[in-house]
């Protein structure tokens, strides 16, 4: 590994930390009684190995577990936690709570929580896009899971981008579970990427939980993108370690295989990794870990700070 | 003015709208097709044909309006927008609010819907009031030509999500349509084809010309019906609503939709909750049945409220003291 | 009786009928993981997890309920029905009455929705009112333990395609509920959980324990307040609800739904239409905004009405003579 | 060919005329001032050829272009009329009109005209019969056009019927048209396929305007359904070849298009077919032609004379 992969392993590194701590400071919250939240603890090298191969030009549509793309895009967290406890300095003024947050300085600029949502609007925003609304060259990434791809949209989605000829790349986070369902109780092993290829749309599938798998694959294709303006398709292969949201107990879960998951934790991985090349050792790593809790829990004092809403405010902004 | 069929002054408007904005662009499963002078001028980029799937061409025009663009979507059918819902429901009229006001969605639906073509119930489904329940979306159903243009006008320069029904039955009516190409129908305003004194008719779309049969009729016997044409359904221009009954003192309200949960129960709410003093009957809706529409001519006939309901409607009120009760509604309708 | 939770009732419901009538069966998504018991005792085949995909599970539903089951589905949050409303709608509700009455859709649809959970817009929209308004489907909302059971047992004996809503915020409220699996709630039948004289508050689903709260209040200030929880919205109880306005000749309707187009302008409209002449107040809506569900818990309960709205909204009628004009009802709700 | 292959084809072409017949005339009361219709002309080899290849206890869903899958099934014209014209006598009373016209006496049980809405339904009727309602070992075939394939429903439905092993026949007529839109601007050229085989369904492909491929095709993968009681997947390629409804004078189709496939009417490769084995002579032709028109003009004859349904009637059977 040279130096420089190296630095840029470890600052992807400290964002996965970040990420891990903002989840878990999360559902500690919301077991002291805060609002559910879905927390991507176990994906989060998607996030960051996917948002890492955009610029800052590109669009990112996003649904209800959002943190980790938030954070990866570089979200404060101050205001993430605002948001997700309703409160007027959160990223939509706590209109949205944690299910539906848009920040469009950052370039997530649409979010669905309804599951496929945020594939129907996708192609709109690269639409605009082609048709020379933002800044040139730029492209749409969206983010949704393999829940989403049982939704006839996905279905839509697809043909149109392919047909059309969006750019448009597509991030399926297969992480094995929808809510309390496993994935194979709805579809075939294979099957995501399966569809993707019959709408002619070039498709990569990697292990989501190894950031430099991720991190590469989402380079080649934002390359593509940009090279022919036609839309990718990129299945990350990764697993939602946590349950759907909240105090989800994952009683449901079979045990062998959360302990494989567990093994190949994208943190866990990375850390190996780096440690292997010499570029983490136990004090580093103590030091950032302990970064990222000072910064989550600044971060939550903000929020818990940070005023309610007015209710006189309730109507406003319903209509432009 | 020009004399033209609501059909094309729906088109004159895309095409005067899509000239003065660049931003504007067409999309439909044909709209390219049915519409060859404007793919022709404006190219296949603004005027575009698309697969038959409504949910993504209804996601892609909110996508597409929340980062710069103004589409305008052909879905053809109202029925056909139960395919579009979450678009346009869950994304176009809740995203602007829930982001706390990050985006808007200056959008236009347009669907046909309404008796007259014997097409049933699957094609046939005036359920604008869905939409008015829902938050953060305009909905318009214009009855003459000259609206259906200035409205279309209004609403693609309007930055909200706005719904635009087409009644069938009146797509080929014709009417003096304005030629100026800045001339729009604002939205929210109603129109009050006709005044009077003694009762207040509201209704809108295919059903203002039959309550101005009925007004006309209602002056032979000695009624002077004031005529209000709606127009915008959302926002509702209560205040012409109210001004009116504060005048007469009597309220109907005729349309072809189901009355349950419909816009004419939302205007006899109006009425009672806030014109209630004002009030000196009952007021009466005639409306379509809480039925499908039939195919069958016969049937569809008897859906669609009549000129002589609304005159028996009205005389039931006592007003020339010849009928009493709830006359002028049919059995079924007593259930509504 | 026993004590019990709804989420238990419901199941227990579930478990009751599917015992009783083998052509019963429960899909949705998770509907096999969150109900393990049901799973286990009528296995795979009659309690099916299923892809997440909404549309496939209610139009499969629909085509199961014309072919001799009787299918139960969880589509768990309303707005999510959204991409079920073609097979809800334009299919269930419309494929009776189109073939001439070939067939029958026995099949209960089960969605939540409500404030008290913070989760915004997007899970928690209560558009009951968009299904009362579509032809051909029974909707019901229940606010107690023991009708949610009944309700829920009778709509799968129902031959119609049902709309079940449950209020997120009583899903963990326990009640008395019977342990007879011969007792149902029948459809279509309004409950008076306490009469009065002076006026009617109707309600359902959460807001009828804020209507209960509000007439014990109102006690304190001497005036009457009969309540009736609607449980059925379609078919209503208009029987109930028109006899009891006879009774008081006031009307308040109260809940979290939007007004416009809603329940509340269905009953307002119900009164001034048939039931003028015993009115002797302004009717009044206590009813959620036009806007959708903000997720902030300030503002998630600024939007539901409250005991003391209610109780202002009546003394607002003058009853005590303490208030005038439209004092309950604050500033955005004027518009509604 | 043998005398009985013979005599299949000859009954099937006197099918194939009456269709016709019956399509022409509804085309022609629509010119005098009756509702609009869908016409099938052009794809009555698919209605056909799928199914003779069924038996009665089988189920039949189809959309807004049935005519021809009606009448392939025994339906009479007459109650097919009356339906149309809105009267009494017509198959659901008047009130369906011609877009969505049941039959449950001929197990044509559900229709709809929302294009997909047959494709939403018909997992329902096959998980029915899998479940032991109806005839054992009947299966369900749905018919759908190519536009349906591009709505999302499609795939959903794929996909339940590949999870749950439904005894399913999708029939796919894919008349290069989707109303005013031709195929190839929605889609690429063998996308339909390559959607059914994403889902892993077994998939084939025909001429729909050679009946002796369609039947064959058909009574294939019957036979696998009825086998292994899994879904199967039929693309039958054929053409429209009038336009979308009643006077659509099909301005803007291409005229070599037009030319190619009007050279394929099925009518006409039959006939060629059964005129080489020996099997059909010109007069014989004629007569069968005769006796096709003399039976529309009957039917039309009794649905001009039904009654209207009565107006009293406008609310009844909405709710059960
Ligand atoms: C249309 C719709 N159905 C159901 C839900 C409830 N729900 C929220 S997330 C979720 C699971 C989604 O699974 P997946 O797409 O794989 O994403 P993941 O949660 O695994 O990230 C469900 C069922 C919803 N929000 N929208
Ligand atoms: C959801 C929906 N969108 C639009 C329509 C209007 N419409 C009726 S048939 C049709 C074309 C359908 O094309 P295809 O599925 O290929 O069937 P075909 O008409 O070619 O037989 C359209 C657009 C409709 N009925 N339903
Ligand atoms: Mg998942
Ligand atoms: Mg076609």
């Amino acid at each position: 590994m040279t130096e420089s992969q190296t630095q840029t392993l470890l600052r992807q590194f400290e964002t996965l930390l970040l990420i891990r701590a903002c989840e878990e400071q999360l559902v500690e919250l919301n077991r002291q009684g805060a609002p559910d939240t879905c927390s991507s603890i176990g994906q989060e090298a998607c996030a960051v190995g996917v948002i890492d191969a955009l610029e800052a030009r590109d669009r990112i549509l996003t649904n209800h577990r959002s943190a980790a793309h938030l954070i990866a895009r570089g979200a404060e967290p101050e205001r993430i936690f605002a948001e997700v406890l309703g409160r007027i300095d959160g990223y939509c003024g706590g209109r949205s709570g944690t299910l539906h947050i848009a920040a469009r300085e950052l370039g997530i600029v649409l979010t669905s929580t309804i599951v496929g949502g945020e594939l129907s609007l996708a192609p709109g925003v690269a639409l605009a896009q082609k048709m020379g609304h933002g800044d040139p060259g730029a492209i749409t990434a969206v983010f949704f899971g393999d829940g989403a791809a049982c939704e006839g949209i996905f279905h839509e989605a697809l043909n149109l981008a392919a047909l059309w000829q969006l750019p448009l790349l597509f991030v399926c986070e297969n992480n094995q579970w929808q809510a309390y369902v496993h994935r194979l109780e709805t579809m075939a092993d294979a099957a995501i990427t399966a569809w993707a290829e019959g709408h002619g749309i070039a498709t990569q599938s990697v292990d989501g939980n190894d950031i430099e798998a991720v991190h590469s694959a989402a380079k080649s294709a934002v390359a593509a993108i940009r090279a022919d303006g036609r839309p990718q398709f990129l299945e990350l292969r990764t697993y939602r370690l946590r349950g759907h949201s909240g105090q989800d107990d994952q009683a449901y879960v079979n045990a062998d295989e959360l302990r494989y998951w567990r093994s190949r934790d994208p943190l866990l991985l990375l850390r190996q990794r780096l440690s292997e090349a010499g570029g983490l050792d136990a004090h580093t790593f103590a030091a950032l870990q302990h970064d990222a809790h000072t910064r989550i829990e600044q971060a939550v004092a903000f929020a818990q700070a940070s005023p309610w809403p007015d209710a006189a405010s309730l109507t406003e902004q319903v209509y432009a | 003015m020009t004399r033209m069929t609501t059909e094309q002054a729906l088109t004159q408007a895309l095409h005067e709208e899509m000239r003065r904005d660049e931003r504007v662009l067409l999309m439909g499963e044909g709209a390219a097709t049915k519409r060859p002078a404007l793919a022709r001028e404006f190219g296949p980029a603004r005027v575009r044909n698309t697969p038959l799937a409504e949910a993504i061409i209804a996601g892609t025009a909110v996508g597409a309006a929340a980062s710069g663009l103004r589409p305008v979507i052909d879905l053809l059918f109202a029925p056909c927008l139960t395919y579009a819902m979450d678009a346009l429901v869950n994304s176009a009229g809740k995203l602007r609010y829930l982001s706390g006001g990050l985006c808007e969605f200056p959008l236009v639906t347009l669907a046909m819907t309404g008796s007259g073509w014997c097409v049933g119930g699957q094609h046939n489904h005036n359920l604008e009031a869905m939409f008015v329940h829902a938050p953060g979306l305009h909905v318009l159903m214009p009855s003459t030509a000259a609206d259906s243009k200035g409205l279309l006008k209004a609403a693609i320069r309007d930055e909200n999500p706005v719904l635009f029904f087409i009644d069938l039955g009146l797509l080929h009516q014709e009417g003096e349509v304005s030629d100026d190409p800045g001339d729009i129908v604002p939205i929210g305003k109603a129109a009050v084809p006709r005044h009077g004194r003694d009762v207040t008719l509201v209704s809108y779309a295919k059903t203002v010309p039959v309550c101005l049969q009925a007004a006309a009729e209602l002056e032979q016997r000695g009624v002077s019906a004031e005529v209000i044409d709606l127009r915008s359904l959302k926002p509702l221009d209560t205040t012409c609503v109210l001004d009116s009954i504060a005048r007469t003192g009597r309220l109907i309200i005729v349309h072809e939709a189901s009355g349950l949960c419909g816009i004419a129960a939302e205007l006899a709410a109006l009425a009672v909750t806030r014109a209630f003093d004002a009030l000196r009957a009952p007021v009466v809706r005639v409306t379509g049945p809480d039925a499908p529409a039939a195919s069958s001519w016969a049937l569809e006939q008897a859906a669609v409220p009549q000129a002589q309901q609304v005159v028996d409607a009205v005389l039931g009120l006592g007003l020339t003291g010849g009928h009493g009760g709830a006359a002028g509604e049919p059995a079924w309708r007593a259930r509504a």
